[in-house]
Formats: C-alpha cells, structure tokens, sequence
C-alpha cells in the first residue's frame, strides 16, 4: 500500500464516526476531515473550477451556435447544432493540424524524455561542472517562445543559420537541409527547437531521478560484467519508467504551448505541414472570426489530449497515487 | 574456485586534500573453497577491502592474486567475482529469473536454454522455483536475499563475496539465513570472503576469521582461536556477547591492584607478563563465577545492580560494595537462578580463565589455560 | 594536446599518480566531459548569436553572421538604449502581477494538495482528476469567455466600492492587474496541485501521525510541519510559475488589450512593439529579448540550484 | 451574398442612426466631462510602434494635439504580429461592447465583419464635401468597406502600392538585363532565369516563412497576366479558374528563384537581401522602399531601382491604412475631430512622408517626399486603383485568412489546381 | 500516568471487499506505571493495537479505557498519550528544542518559559542538553532516538506507546538503549506499551510481555513466566533463542514414541497429560543433555550434524542416527567442548525440563518441574 493511502486512512479513521447515535453521527461529521479540510481544498477547487471548467464548458456551447464575425451568438437551445464539428470533418486544414498535434504529443514528447535522458545521463557522469552545466541546459526553459522563436529562425536559417554552417564545418553538407523550408523537415525542427527549450527539464527530472538509484545497481551490473551501454540499457533506463511517465505529462503541457513558438516563427499559418491544432484554432477564431468553428475546434483538442493522457491517470490510480 | 591472497594491500581515499587510509598493508591468504569472515566495527575498512577484490576499487599499493595471478588493474567483468550486496540490489524492473540470468547473459556464452536450465537449477538449490516469475518487491525480505544469492551462485564464480547479506533481515530470519548460507557454501565450495559487524555471525559461519580495527588487520584465526586467545584488547572485547570485561590494573609482582580490591596471580602467570605493570584483566562474564558469599581469597563482595534476564541465563551487572563506580563487571548466571537486583553476593575470577593484557599496548600476555573439554552438559 | 590537458583538468587530473587516476577516472567520465561540454557550447549558442547581434550595429548586422562577435568599431549599445526605454515602463508591471499570482497558484496549489492527500472521500479521486485534467486546458480555447467573464464582473467598480482607489500606493492600472493576477493564479492551481500532491506522496506519514499525536489539528499540521516541509517543492513551483506566468502572452494581449504601461501592460506586450510587421530591427529585438528575460534569467541562475534539489522528491 | 449584405447594411446603418441618437447622449456625457476638466481622452489604438510608421504616428498625434490642445491622446499600441495581434484585441472589444476611439485597421472588405454586426458609425457626414473630392476612388471605395454600397465607414490615412518590383542596379547590369522594360510576369520570368544563369545570387528575394508575401506575388501575377479584369472577376467570384492557374504557375515559378532561404526569414529578412548582395530583385509592396532606404551607402536610382510589376503598369493596387469609427463611440466629438484631421492634407503630409507612403488625398503637397513616392503619387492619380488581396483591403477576414491559408498549402504542396480551386472558393465565402 | 484496559478490543480492516481482522477480541489490563511489551511476528497486530491506544485507528468492537474512562471516539488530543515511532518520526524543520515543544504548544497552554524549562530539564535527563539546538539531520541515530523520546517524555503523558522504537538502531547500540530506556521508565513510572517482534527486548526490557499471533493474544505474564510456562507452542516457540526443540509423539501410556525412538515419562506426568494421545514433546536446547554416549534408557544415539560455535556455548544440530531426516534437535554445550561435525553422541532430555503439548490444540499440558535454582556458578 502507498504511503498516501496509509496518511489517508490514518487522518480518516482518526476521526471518522464512532458514535452510532444520530446526533453524535453529525457532531462527528462536522468533526470528520472531510468538512475540516475543506478550507484547504475547496477554494482552489472552485477558482480552478470556475475559470477552467467554465471556460471548456462555455467555450463548448460556443461550439454549438453558428457564431461568427462580430455579433454576439444567442444562446438559445435552438440555436445548438453541431454543425461545426461536422464541417470540421471535411476540412483539411483540420486533418493536417490534428496529425499534427498528435504527433507532436506523442513523438515530441517521446523525443523530448530520450533527450532529456541522454542529457541527464551525461551529466550525470561528470566529475566536474554538473551544476553549471546543469543550468546551462535548463536556461532556455527560463526564456518565452516570443525570444526562442526568433533564435531558431536563426538557428535554422539555410545559408547563414548556425545549424547548416555546422554541419558544413564537419564536411556534412548533404546535411545542410532547408529546415522550416521543407515541408516535410519542418515539424520536425519545430520538435528539435521545442526539445532545446524543454529537454533541459526532462534532464533535470531524469537526475533527480537517476540519484534515487542505488549505486550498488551500477556495481551489481559490473560485477555482472556489464558494459556501460548496457547497465543504462538494461538496468538503469528501465528503472526510471516512473520518472518518465511524470515527466511526460509536463511535456505534453509544454508540447500544447508551441502555439506561441509556432505563431511567432510563422504567423498564424505555419502550413499544413506544421499546423497543430492550436494554431488553427486562433486563426480561424481571431483572424477569420469564426469564432463558434474555433471553439469546435478547442473542444476537440481539449478532449483529444485527456484521451491522451487517460492512460496517465489509470496508471495513477492503479498505484493508488490518484 | 580458487585461492586468494592479499599482499600488504593499502587502500588510500583522497578526501579534499587530506587522505583517507582506508586500508593500511592488509597481506593475507584465503584458501582455496574457504569461508572467510572478516568482521570490524563500522569504518574499518571491510566493504573496501571486499570492493578491491570486486575490482570495483582500484588498489593504491600491494597486490591481489587469485590462484597467484595478480588481478591488480583487471575490470570486475574479468574477475569472475560474484558479490551480494547488503541492500540486495536486485533489479527491480526485472523478474527474479532476469535477475539471476542478467549476469549469464553478460558475461557467457551460454544459450538461452542453457541459462534458463542452469537458473531453474539454482532456484531448486535455493527453495525458490516458485518465485521465479515474481517481481523482486513482490518478495519478503528473506526471499529477496536468496535471490541475490542465487545471482551470484549461478554464476559460478572463483569467489563470492557477501557484504553484511543478512543486516537487513529481522533476527529470526537472520539466524536461519545463517545456517542455510554456511550449508550452501559447504556445498558449493566456493571460496568466500564475508563482510560483517555482527560478531555472531562471524563465529557461527566462518572457517576463519578476520578482524579489522582501523584499516589494519588484528586477528586472524579461527572462531575458537579468536575467541579464547584475542591478540590483543580489541578483539578480546570484539568477540563475544556480551563483551568480555576489562579491568585496569596496576601490577606489583604477583598481586594486580585497583581501586576495588586486590587480585593475588600464580607465580607461573605472574611470569607470563615479563616486566609489565599496567595490566589489563580480561574475564569473559560466562566465567565470572557467582557465589552467594565471598569465600576465597580473591573473590569480591559485590551488590546485584541489574538483572537482565534472558530465558535460559540472566546477566548480573555487578557492582564492587561501599563503590560509587558505574562501571559494572558483567556475570552470567544460569536462567533459574533465583537472584534479584540489590542482592549481595561474591564475585570470583577463577585464574584459569582470566586474560592479561598489557596496558600499554593492548598486547594479550597471557590467555586462559587453553583447555578444550570432554563432552559435559550444558548447566545454563 | 591542448586537448588532452583541457580534459585533464576537467576531470581533475594533475600529473601526479597520472596511472592511478587513470583507473579511477575513466574513460566514461572523459567522454562524458568532452560530449557535454559540446552539448552545452550548441545549446547556447542561440543565445550567443541573440546577445552579439544585440551588441551589433544595424550594418554590422547585416554583413556578419550571427555567432560572429561584433568588432570593437561594430559594438553599439543603442539597441540596448531603445529596447531599455520602451521596455523599462512595462517590466515593473510583469513583476507586479506575476510574483502575487506565482504565490497564490502555489499555495492554492500546496492547499488543494494538502486538503487532497490527506483525507478520504468518495468524489476525491475524481476531483484530483479534475485537477490533473485542467493542466491540458488549450488556452486560445478559453479566450473568447475568459474576457466576456471579466467585463461582466465589474472588477472596477467592485474595487471602488471598496475603496481600493483610495488607498495611497493604488493605481488605476490595478485593476487590470489584479484581473491578470486572479486569471493567471486561477489556471496555475492545477500545475502547482499535481507538483505538490507528488510532493507529499514522499513525505514520511509517521510525522503527521506524530504531530497529530503532539495535539495538532489540520491546521496547524498544515502550519507547522507541512508547510514548512514544502519549502523544496515551494521553490520548484515558484520558478516553474514565474516562468511561465512571467513569459505568457495571450492572456494579458487580450485581457490587458494594449501595451499602455499606465494600464498594466506585461513587458511581453511591450516586447513586440519592437517587432512591428514591417520592417523589424533585429538589434533592438534581441536587445528587448535579453531585457524581458532578465528575471528569468536571474531566477534561474541564482535559485536553479534548488530547483533541482526540489525535483529530487 | 451581395444582396444580403446590403440589406444588413442597410439594417446597420438603421441602427447606425439609432445609435448616432446614442452617441449624442453619450456626447452629452463627454460634454459634461468636458466641463469638469476641460480635456477628453482620445483612446488610440494602432500597431506603428516602430520605424517609419511609428514617426509619421508620432507626428500624426502631433498635429492633432497641436489643432485640439484639450483633446488628450491615449497612445496604447498593439503591437506584434502585423497587426494580428491588435486586430485580435479589437475584435474582442468590440464584441464585448468596448471599442477604443478609434484604432488603425485596414479599411475596405476586412471592416465588414464590423459593418454587418453595426459596430460602425456611418461617417458620411465627414466625407461629404471637401474629402469626398480629394480623396482617390481606391481609398473611397476602401473607406466604404470595399462595397459601393456601404456608407463610409473608416478614414483611410496613407496608400502603399502593392504591384512593385525592385533591383539592385549593380547585379541588373552584370547580367545585362532591363528591368523597366519587362512586358509581363511571363518575361519576368525569362528575366530571373537569365539572372540565375548569369550571376551567383539568387534572382529573387522572397519570404515564404508566411504565405502573405506568396499571396501578394500571386496577386501581382494575376493582374499581370490578365489585367484588372481578371481581378474583378475573381474577387466577384466568377470563374476564372484558367487566369488563376496560370498566375499560380507563374508564382510557382518564380519560387524557385528564390533565395534558398527564403522559407525560413520573414519579410524583412527578404528585403535585406538587395542591400546586402544575397539577391537581384525583389517583389514587394513600396513600404519596402523604406528598408532600401534605411541601409547605408545604398541609394535609390543610384544602386537600386524600382518599377510597378511587370505588366501592371497603370495599376495601382492598393493597400490603404485607416481608421474606423466604432459605435458606440467613448468619445464621439473628439473622434470626429479625429477623423477630420486623419482626412486632412496636413494630417497626411506628416505621416505619409515619414512612413514612405503616398497620402490618399491627391491635393498633398509632395515636395518633401522622395522623388520613389512622388512617381507613386502620379501613378495613384492616373492609374486604376484595385484593393489589393494580400492584405485587409480587397477580402473580408474570412477570406483573407482561407487565401493565405490556401498560398500556405500552395507552397508546401505545390498543387495548381487544389490551390486554385480553394483561392476561388475563399472568395465566396 | 493511569492503568489502561483493553476490553474485547477488535479491530477490522476493510481490503477491498474483504475484511481482515487486525486484533481479534484482545482483553488486557496494563497496570500504573507497568512497562508491558507487545511481542509477535510480524502483521500479528502488534502496531495495529498500539495504534489504537494512540487514537491512530478507531477500534471496530469491544473499549478501551483509561483509569475506567472509555477513550473510544476521542481524537488523538484528547487521549494524552505520546507515542515514539519505527522512525522517529522527529519534524525534520525543526530543532530538537522545537520538535520537543511542539506538543506542549499545540496541547497546553503553558507559557513559553515553562516549556523551555520542561524542556531543559528533559534534555538534562536524556543527557543531551548540547544538541538542542540541532537539527534530527544533523544528530546520530541513537541521538534521534533519545530526541524521540524527549519528546514523548516532555508531554508527561498517561501512557508511553512505542513501536518497535530500537529496531532501526545496530546491535551494540540497541543494547545500550535498551537498558536506557528502562532505567528511565522505571525513573518515570510512566505506564508504556512498547511494541517489538524481538523476544530479547521483550525478555530483558519488559515487567510483563504480552505474546500475539494473528491478531490474538496468546499469553501475558512475566518474562520467566512466559519462558518456562509457555501456554502453548506458539509461546514456547517464540521465547528464546534458539527456539525450543519440538518433537510430535504418539503417546501410548507411559510412552511417547517417534519414528526414531520412545521415551517413556514418569506415571506422575502421564497422569497431568489425562487422555491425549497425540503429544508434542518441547524442550529447550540448553535442557537438552549431550552425553559422549547413551547409556540411560531415555538416552538416544545421535550424530553431530553442524557445530554452530559462540564462543561460550555451542549449538549442536544432532540428527538421530541412520536417519535421513533434516529436522535436528539444537542441543547447547559448553564453548570450550570438543565437539565436532560427525562425532556421534547421546542426546538425553531430563524429565523435569521437558515441556509436552496437546498435538491438536497445542494448548500446554506439563511444563518442567518449577525449580528455582539457588545461585550456581554458569558452566557455559
Ligand atoms: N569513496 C570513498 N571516499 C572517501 N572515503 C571513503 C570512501 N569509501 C570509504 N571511505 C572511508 O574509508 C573508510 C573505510 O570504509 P569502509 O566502507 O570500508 O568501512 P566498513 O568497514 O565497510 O564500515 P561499515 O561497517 O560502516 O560498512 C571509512 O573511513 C570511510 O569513510
Ligand atoms: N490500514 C490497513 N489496512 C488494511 N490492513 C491493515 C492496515 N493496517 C494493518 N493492516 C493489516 O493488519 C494486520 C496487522 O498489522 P500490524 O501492522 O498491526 O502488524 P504488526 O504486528 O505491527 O506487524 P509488524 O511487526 O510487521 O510491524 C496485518 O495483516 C496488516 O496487513
Ligand atoms: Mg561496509
Ligand atoms: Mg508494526
């Protein structure tokens, strides 16, 4: 049993009702933790509540109506359809940006662990300069995507970008590529770009985690005659599934906000190669004012990425951590 | 299978600027399919001499031979060592029967077919074929340690080596690991050097005995040889339960004062010590002898401080007469003994069975009469 | 050859007992070195071509490369000049709101966590769910409502009626603030309840049970031995908050509606005044950038070393 | 569609003159705030908050404090984006009954979302006379939300020309090419490839990082290969399917000359290549001037050049900026005094000369503007002025946005006839 | 200080849709001033019972009073009881003076000054006066541990609950405290339930031990009680160390038969066993008798099978002979026996020292003749 359940249970028997009489069953309700610690949970809950379920439910009805330009939509049961999400279904702008967004999830997410692994793990066997360098790869994590935007347009640009002069310095000029250029490149340098800001966050986790690793495991796996490669492979790696899954989810947050990188780097329309989402969902609402069609689309992101992360939650709740 | 020696090996850590000796020219020898204990208090240098012989510590001078073959600068891969931690360290993620294959897998050649063979072999061996498809935290205590030592059985290793295996177990379990781990090692005959701070265990597993104070080495020998003829101070008060008592004495010819009372030695031991003076008297409580009054000539009159009564003996901490002292002399009595705290009683140290050590130097001078006896029942 | 002793001395090798270390350092450590200071000199090296070109003159600019330092007759501090004086007015107003609400979704945060682990009820899972499911809130999704529900509430009015504008140290521009601070708080709560729940999962429960025993009530278990027991996650929440509170963007355009400092305007908005469509001034743009990102920068370059002791739980 | 629209415009501006009632009493209101202080608060929001547009503002404000010294000017820019960000912002306010002042929007078809809801005051009683006559047909019929048959709405300020074409003079002459005597964006064509054969730069500076540019290019093609008929045909939204595809050819074309990093710089970025060597020619609108004329030692007529685009010679495609006048109105008198002041010679004298525009009055006095503007102004006064697609003047936000969408799918798929289907599509939304 | 009774005490856990019953219908009654300890195996209910006295678990059936006053359905607060845990338990953030005030602020209104004085003098008693101003980080583990009870003691409670609080701590250390802490609770006169699953704490620390398994109690008595007249074979079985020797029997008559031998037992205790036939003959190790060779009737050849040395006594594990079987009989002989692996002896179990059970029930039928032996010395 998890130690929460344990805490649980302690603060809860520890008052819940012993009396069998009526009143004493209400004294001791009112005494129970449930009605005392409701200070502590309810405020929040309701802020929370109010401003983000309010705002996914409203912004569902808007789904509803056929609310477009600058006229407020009535909202009147008979005014509701979902007409909206029908359209979306043959649009293929919202076919590209839904792939688009599942792929950023998911590989994004994927890549984004095995770099903040590989990372974690350098440092991890540094003898010198960890905590420096430490920073050093957690700083672009302090900086808004208004600033990282415009360094990877840089960074990426074909002639002058640091990216392609490097590759030239090593005589890898075939690796010279157009990155944002190619549609087929360029979601996957959003990705890279997105993995520079946030992979130092996966590392720092990944440390974390990799110190709660007995040293004796490292040892066990020598004395087994394991190589290097091969204990992190197969004894170490494995044992931070937890780690990763929690880092994930904070990824997967991160992966929601490329909004801002994207609507810096390319405007409103990144193209259907790079369109999440996310994107769209602002320009169809704020440049087109379709504003009940950007809803629509909100609402499925909304649900889409709880499908996504249900498994997270299950997971959570079978270890009792839920 | 194989014998091992260690030749003067120092072992230094650099802390900051200053160094550590962790381990100062240990030099011994450790026969072939021998069960070595080396045992310490804490910080003496145990684990980092084991590590040496892992290869999981590099060597800062001497040398380590295995069958006379220096494996000084080889990787513990090439060692063919098998350790089992004192935390287990059993991988987590794996299931027992992955545990004990890993090591198969990385350092052999063997089959598939063969591993799984050789690893339901062990897990007969060890009364855990059961478990082979379990998780390590799905298993107690007693079984994870029978996993970890099934990892280093199926091995076969030249040596195996155990840092404290059985300090994280409850007593119970801890004794009959104790059997069971000396059974399997008779069995496989493996040469063995075991790491611990529990003295028990030192005397009930071993062949021999190694004990370390310090980083230096200060008795090696049997459990028998260790525990009625200690080297010095340090091991006669580190083996045994409870400790053996110390007395500090000022010697004049035959008569060994303190502040209490006067002890009267035979010529012959008086001429065991040779000029010393400040001599140290070491009784083990078991032959501290209780009688209901002061008799003789060299017993004490003493007050019962506490009794503490264990079942089968009670320890009587005694406590010189008309005597502030706090320093109690440790005696132990038979458990039916009718004797409670605040009684008066003689306490007799009977002179075949005192140990005299120097008090300068902790040297033993003089051990017990060695006197091994015929078969006589136990009178606890 | 310079090599080999740049390495040495990274790991800490002198020459001295060179063999020896040679076994106890090994080659992984020297790989490692060599491979992460690589990673770290790529990884800011974005920076390093924002802050030569912020040194840079509009020529210079245009006839170097960005990773090229600017030669002593290209170094101008103009941009810095410029991006200073649009920016300087805006920055007191990003701090004003972000640190309040990096408090509040904090301890809210650390509340609701609190209130969550510790007790048992049936709607408890399905609450901390509820939470968990906020933080993938899409944020452009909300806009729409989120300024229709703040010019129905009359935060204004409900401040004059309670005579905040009265108070000496109050400006009109709090309203706006205040509205930013109760938004971003508002939608930090759930971040800050998963980093803290986590938290608490570790703490040992004998000391609550201890403290329970010792005459404490909810409360002052709160008080006393968890909150000061959360200091580590405290300071992990307080700079993932002033992160991304500090560096949002969408709330306070569409909230806020202006980069007019007197109204409130985050240094975010006033940061792309330097970046006005037509013709964009790199200089002062990567100028304003390192500006804007002073308090992040130092947050984390002061306070990082905490943030990663506090991940460790 | 047309019918519908006039009829909500005709049922906007009932509401208009309803509102016109409500403005009064609000007025009234402002009188009284006049009284206590004797100053009204103008509350201006605008994107110019840097480079030339962010001077001309400047003056622009200048001027009008100087003519209504009572008159306070709340200066709060949107900045960012383009002017995405601020029309953001504005769309939210008005929905939510709250318009500034006033704000600089891009008058014509993308005011109509705001026609139709009746969030625009007709200002027809500001045009009427003296304006009316000024002014070009091309900003009227913007001021009029692009529909002859809205009443005025907005106050156009200053025009671009979208339909440009620019050189750099020195690379021109190495290859031995006459840019001004391009007949039609087919020779053009044949131009940039002797270009490439002939000189190590790329042909042609283009963004593509946003489809806007594309849009624009485009635009010019179709005008260029078909005149302004095909133009007002697309725009009424018959079928000119052909036209259309061939200028999609062409444009696709002309992407391959461009600089190979023309995907991943911004329009800025693209300009920059004439002074800095990395290009030869540059299709843009003449704010791009303004970058020509900001890099040193690089001088117009010496070291570049500039001609409309090839084959739109006599169009003017406009790009207007303006101001609109939402109802209800915080301040309608001092707005009015706005208005009539954005509508003045002085007014747009100060701000078209610093911004590098030419003013949407003809009767300017042109003689401190640069001698690239004052061939503009000629141009603007004889040639045929069409809104331009690119931008807010000639598409409704709908339809700007499903274009743009729809260059965006252009160039990373490249298909003719899917992007010329949904260019016309877009167009009868 | 109070006397505390269980009365019938339940206590159910809901596990899913099934119950486990924690501690089954405990009744004791604990004295003013008593040290009782709680000893069991593991999960026998050990901690769920103190738990319960703390007010940390509601209790499902039955009461529990203190001083004749029910203390069912009071908080924790209200029960004045302090209790030392596995862990410590110590508030990390705070001082040790801090973590020792914390109850005297958060349950009496004393002033400041009266609670730096209480704790003052309490740090005097413990003997830790210079760490109060640590942090429990900065503090050993026996340190922690007197901060522990510092804190419980400060409080002045009715009644000290401890679980297991030795168990974290190394053997010698454990020793050490253990006398501690009962020289302070006899100082105190404080009631204390003190919860262990080592039978030598129970032995040595306890006034009275109460023996649980599966969540009932199986004896409360007096450490020399529950070691010579163990209730059942659970109790025989758990006291001591190493466990008594058990050995089924047929009985017939006067005569007890195995498969390996008879032993035929006096007409007086065939008569305290009436009718049972199905016997369980118990007998301690040191009762068991080595002889060089049978020679009595009873006596029976055995071979030595492992010789587990401790220095002053050794264990045998005897094996009769020509037998496969593995379950040894453990005699104890003195340490200086020589005694080895393979030698073949007499094994003889003296009629006053065996114990015999009900084979079914395992409900004691004879214990060992009760003698309390006047002082002897130990012949270890
Ligand atoms: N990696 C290291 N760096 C510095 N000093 C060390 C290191 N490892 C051990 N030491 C020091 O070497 C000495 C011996 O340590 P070692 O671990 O061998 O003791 P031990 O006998 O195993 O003790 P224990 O019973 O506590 O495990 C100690 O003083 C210890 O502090
Ligand atoms: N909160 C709980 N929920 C369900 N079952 C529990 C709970 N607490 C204890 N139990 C069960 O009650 C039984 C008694 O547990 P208890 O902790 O009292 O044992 P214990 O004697 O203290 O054991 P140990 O020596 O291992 O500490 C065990 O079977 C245990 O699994
Ligand atoms: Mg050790
Ligand atoms: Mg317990």
């Amino acid at each position: 049993m998890s130690a929460i359940n344990k805490i649980k249970s302690t603060l809860e028997n520890g008052s819940s009702p012993e009396e069998h009489s009526k009143e004493g069953r209400i004294r001791s309700y009112l005494r129970s933790d449930f009605i005392r610690s409701m200070p502590f949970w309810l405020p929040p809950t309701l802020l929370m509540g109010l401003f983000v379920y309010g705002g996914i439910f409203w912004n569902f009805v808007i789904s509803l109506t056929d609310f477009s330009g600058v006229v407020r939509p009535e909202y009147a049961l008979s005014n509701f359809d979902f007409e909206m999400y029908t359209r979306m279904l043959g649009d293929p702008s919202f076919h590209a940006a839904a792939r688009n967004t599942i792929l950023l999830l998911v590989v994004f997410t994927l890549l984004c662990l095995l770099v903040g692994l590989l990372l974690a793990i350098l440092v991890d066997n540094l003898l010198k300069w960890q905590s420096i360098l430490r920073t050093v790869f957690l700083l672009p994590f302090a900086l808004s995507f208004v600033v990282t935007g415009v360094f990877w347009q840089w960074m990426y640009n074909p002639e002058i970008g640091t990216i392609n002069t490097m590759f030239n310095l090593l005589g890898l000029d075939a690796l010279a590529l157009n990155w944002l250029g190619n549609p087929s490149l360029r979601l996957g340098a959003v990705m890279f770009a997105l993995i520079w800001q946030y992979g130092g966050y996966a590392m720092i986790i990944y440390l974390a985690s990799l110190r709660t690793i007995p040293q004796e495991h490292y040892e066990a796996a020598k004395v087994d005659g394991a190589g290097f490669f091969v204990t992190y492979w197969k004894v170490i790696i494995p044992q931070l599934s937890s780690a990763s899954v929690s880092i994930a989810v904070v990824i997967m947050v991160f992966s929601l906000k490329a909004f801002a990188w994207l609507y810096t780097v390319f405007g409103s329309n990144p193209g259907p190669a790079a369109d999440i989402l996310g994107v769209m969902m602002y320009r169809v609402a704020f440049s087109a004012n379709q504003w009940a069609y950007g809803a629509a689309i909100g609402s499925v992101l909304f649900v889409g990425t709880v499908m996504i992360v249900t498994p997270y939650l299950y997971y959570q709740y079978k270890r009792g951590e839920l | 299978m194989a014998n091992l020696t260690f030749d003067e090996v120092t072992k230094k850590f650099r802390d900051g600027n200053s160094e550590i000796v962790a381990v100062e020219e240990l030099s011994m020898e450790i026969n072939d399919g021998e069960f070595l204990v080396i045992v310490g208090p804490s910080g003496c240098g145990k684990t980092t001499s084991l590590r040496m012989v892992a290869g999981l510590e590099t060597i800062t001078e001497g040398d380590l031979r295995i069958e006379g073959r220096s494996i000084k600068g080889r990787s513990p891969q090439e060692r063919n060592a098998a350790m089992v931690f004192q935390s287990y360290a059993l991988y987590p993620h794996m299931s027992v029967r992955e545990n004990m294959s890993f090591g198969l897998k990385q350092s052999t050649d063997l089959s598939s077919d063969e591993i799984r063979k050789r690893v339901d072999e062990i897990g007969d061996v060890l009364d855990i074929p059961e478990l082979l498809d379990r998780k390590p935290d799905d298993l107690s205590g007693g079984q994870q340690q029978r996993v970890a030592l099934g990892r280093a059985i199926v091995r076969d290793p030249d040596v195996f080596l155990m840092d404290e295996p059985l300090s994280n177990l409850d007593a119970k379990l801890r004794a009959d690991m104790r059997t069971e781990l000396q059974r399997l090692q008779e069995e496989l005959g493996v040469t063995t050097i075991y790491v611990t701070h529990d003295q028990t265990e030192a005397m009930t597993m071993s062949d021999r005995i190694a004990i370390m104070n310090n980083g230096k080495l200060q008795q090696i020998g049997t459990p028998m040889e260790c525990y009625y003829e200690p080297n010095n101070i340090f091991v006669g008060g580190f083996i045994g339960e409870p400790s053996m008592n110390f007395i500090n004495c000022s010697r004049d010819a035959q008569t060994l004062s303190t502040d209490d009372f006067d002890y009267e030695i035979s010529e012959s031991t008086a001429m065991e010590l040779e000029s010393a003076t400040n001599i140290v008297l070491g009784i083990r409580p078991e032959d501290v002898v209780v009688v209901p009054e002061p008799t003789e000539p060299n017993d004490i009159a003493v007050e019962v401080d506490v009794v503490e009564p264990f079942g089968k003996e009670n320890n009587l901490y005694l406590i010189p007469r008309d005597r502030e002292s706090n320093e109690a002399v440790i005696g132990t009595v038979n458990g039916r003994t009718r004797v409670e705290s605040g009684d008066t009683v003689g306490m007799r140290f009977p002179e075949e069975h005192i140990h005299l050590f120097d008090g300068n130097s902790g040297v033993a001078l003089r051990h017990p009469v060695a006197e091994q006896e015929e078969l006589t029942p136990f009178v606890g | 050859m310079k090599l080999t002793t740049t390495v040495k001395n990274a790991v800490g090798w002198n020459d001295t007992d060179l063999n020896e270390r040679f076994e106890q350092v090994q080659r992984k450590h020297v790989i490692a070195t060599i491979l992460t200071v690589a990673l770290a000199v790529f990884w800011v090296s974005p920076l390093w071509g924002g802050i030569t070109t912020a040194f840079k003159t509009q020529s210079a600019f245009i006839s170097t490369l960005p990773l090229t330092p600017p030669t002593v007759d290209q170094v101008t501090l103009n941009a810095w000049a410029v991006a200073w004086e649009t920016l300087s007015p805006t920055l007191w107003n990003s701090l004003i709101f972000t640190i309040p609400a990096m408090v509040f979704s904090a301890v809210l945060g650390s509340f609701a966590a609190y209130g969550l682990s510790m007790v048992n009820w049936r709607g408890q899972v399905a609450l901390m769910t509820a939470f968990i499911l906020a933080i993938f809130l899409p944020k452009q999704g909300i806009l729409l409502p989120l300024s229709r529900f703040w010019n129905t509430v009359d935060l204004e009015g409900i401040l004059t009626s309670l005579g905040y504008f009265s108070l000496p140290f109050a400006d009109p521009s709090h309203t706006n603030l205040i509205i930013l601070i109760i938004t971003h708080s508002a939608y930090g709560i759930s971040i800050a309840t998963l980093l803290f729940r986590g938290y608490y999962l570790t703490l040992n429960h004998d000391i609550v049970e201890a403290a329970r025993i010792d005459g404490a009530g909810i409360y002052a278990i709160y008080r006393h031995i968890i909150l000061p027991l959360s200091y580590p996650m405290f300071m992990v929440v307080f700079i993932f908050q002033f992160t991304q509170i500090y560096n949002e963007f969408l709330y306070a355009l569409i909230l806020i509606g202006g980069s007019d400092p007197s109204a409130g305007a985050p240094v975010t908005l006033a940061l792309a005044e330097l970046n006005s469509g037509f013709s964009q001034n790199w200089n002062n743009q990567m100028a304003g950038a390192f500006i804007t990102a002073i308090p992040t920068l130092i947050v984390y370059i002061a306070f990082g070393e905490q943030f990663a002791k506090g991940v460790e739980y | 569609g047309g019918d519908s629209n006039t009829s909500s415009g005709d049922d906007g501006s009932d509401g208009n003159d309803g509102s016109s009632g409500d403005g009064g009493s609000s007025d009234g209101d402002d009188g009284s705030s006049d009284g206590d202080d004797g100053t009204t608060t103008l509350e201006l929001q605008h994107w110019w908050t840097d480079g030339g547009g962010a001077i001309g503002m400047e003056e622009l404000q200048e001027g009008f404090t100087e003519k209504y010294p009572n008159i306070e000017i709340n200066d709060n820019p949107v900045a960012g984006g383009g002017g995405t960000n601020l029309q953001a912002v504005i769309r939210q306010k008005v929905l939510e009954g709250d318009p500034p002042s006033t704000w600089q929007d891009w008058p014509g078809a993308n005011l109509q979302d705001y026609v139709d809801a009746g969030a625009l005051k007709d200002i027809s009683y500001i045009f009427e006379g003296e304006i009316e006559e000024n002014y070009g047909d091309g900003a009227l019929l913007s001021a009029r939300a692009g529909d002859e048959e809205n009443p005025y709405v907005a106050m156009p300020l200053n025009i671009h020309r979208v339909n440009n074409v620019f050189w750099d003079i020195a690379s021109v002459e190495e290859a031995g090419v006459d840019m001004t005597s391009i007949g039609d964006p087919r020779e053009y064509v044949e131009v940039l490839e002797q270009l490439d054969g002939e000189l190590d730069i790329a042909p042609l500076g283009l963004s593509m990082a946003v489809p806007w540019t594309i849009l624009q290019l485009w635009n010019a093609n179709l005008v260029g290969l078909h005149g302004v008929e095909a133009y007002e045909g697309f725009q009424n939204g018959d079928d000119v399917t052909s036209e259309v595809e061939e200028a999609l050819e062409v444009t696709q074309t002309q992407m391959g000359f461009a600089t190979e990093d023309a995907s991943s710089v911004g329009s800025d970025a693209a300009r920059l290549k004439l002074p800095q060597g990395d290009a030869v020619s540059l299709m843009e609108g003449d704010w791009a001037a303004g970058n020509l004329f900001a890099a040193e030692n690089y001088e117009y007529g010496d070291d570049w050049g500039h001609a409309p685009y090839p084959g739109t010679d006599g169009v003017y495609t406009i790009n207007t900026d303006g101001f609109p006048y939402p109802k209800p109105n915080p301040t309608p008198d001092a707005t009015d005094k706005w208005m009539e002041w954005v509508g003045s010679a002085e007014a747009q004298r100060r701000f078209c000369q610093p911004k590098g525009a030419i003013p949407c009055r003809t009767d300017v006095d042109m003689s401190e503007f640069s001698e690239l503007l004052q061939n503009q102004a000629d141009d603007y006064q004889s040639g045929t002025g069409i809104l331009t697609l690119a931008h807010g003047d000639g598409v409704t936000p709908q339809q700007g946005t499903s274009l743009k969408n729809a260059m965006a799918r252009f160039r990373d798929q490249g298909n003719v006839q899917a992007t010329a289907q949904s260019l016309m599509d877009a167009m009868t939304l």
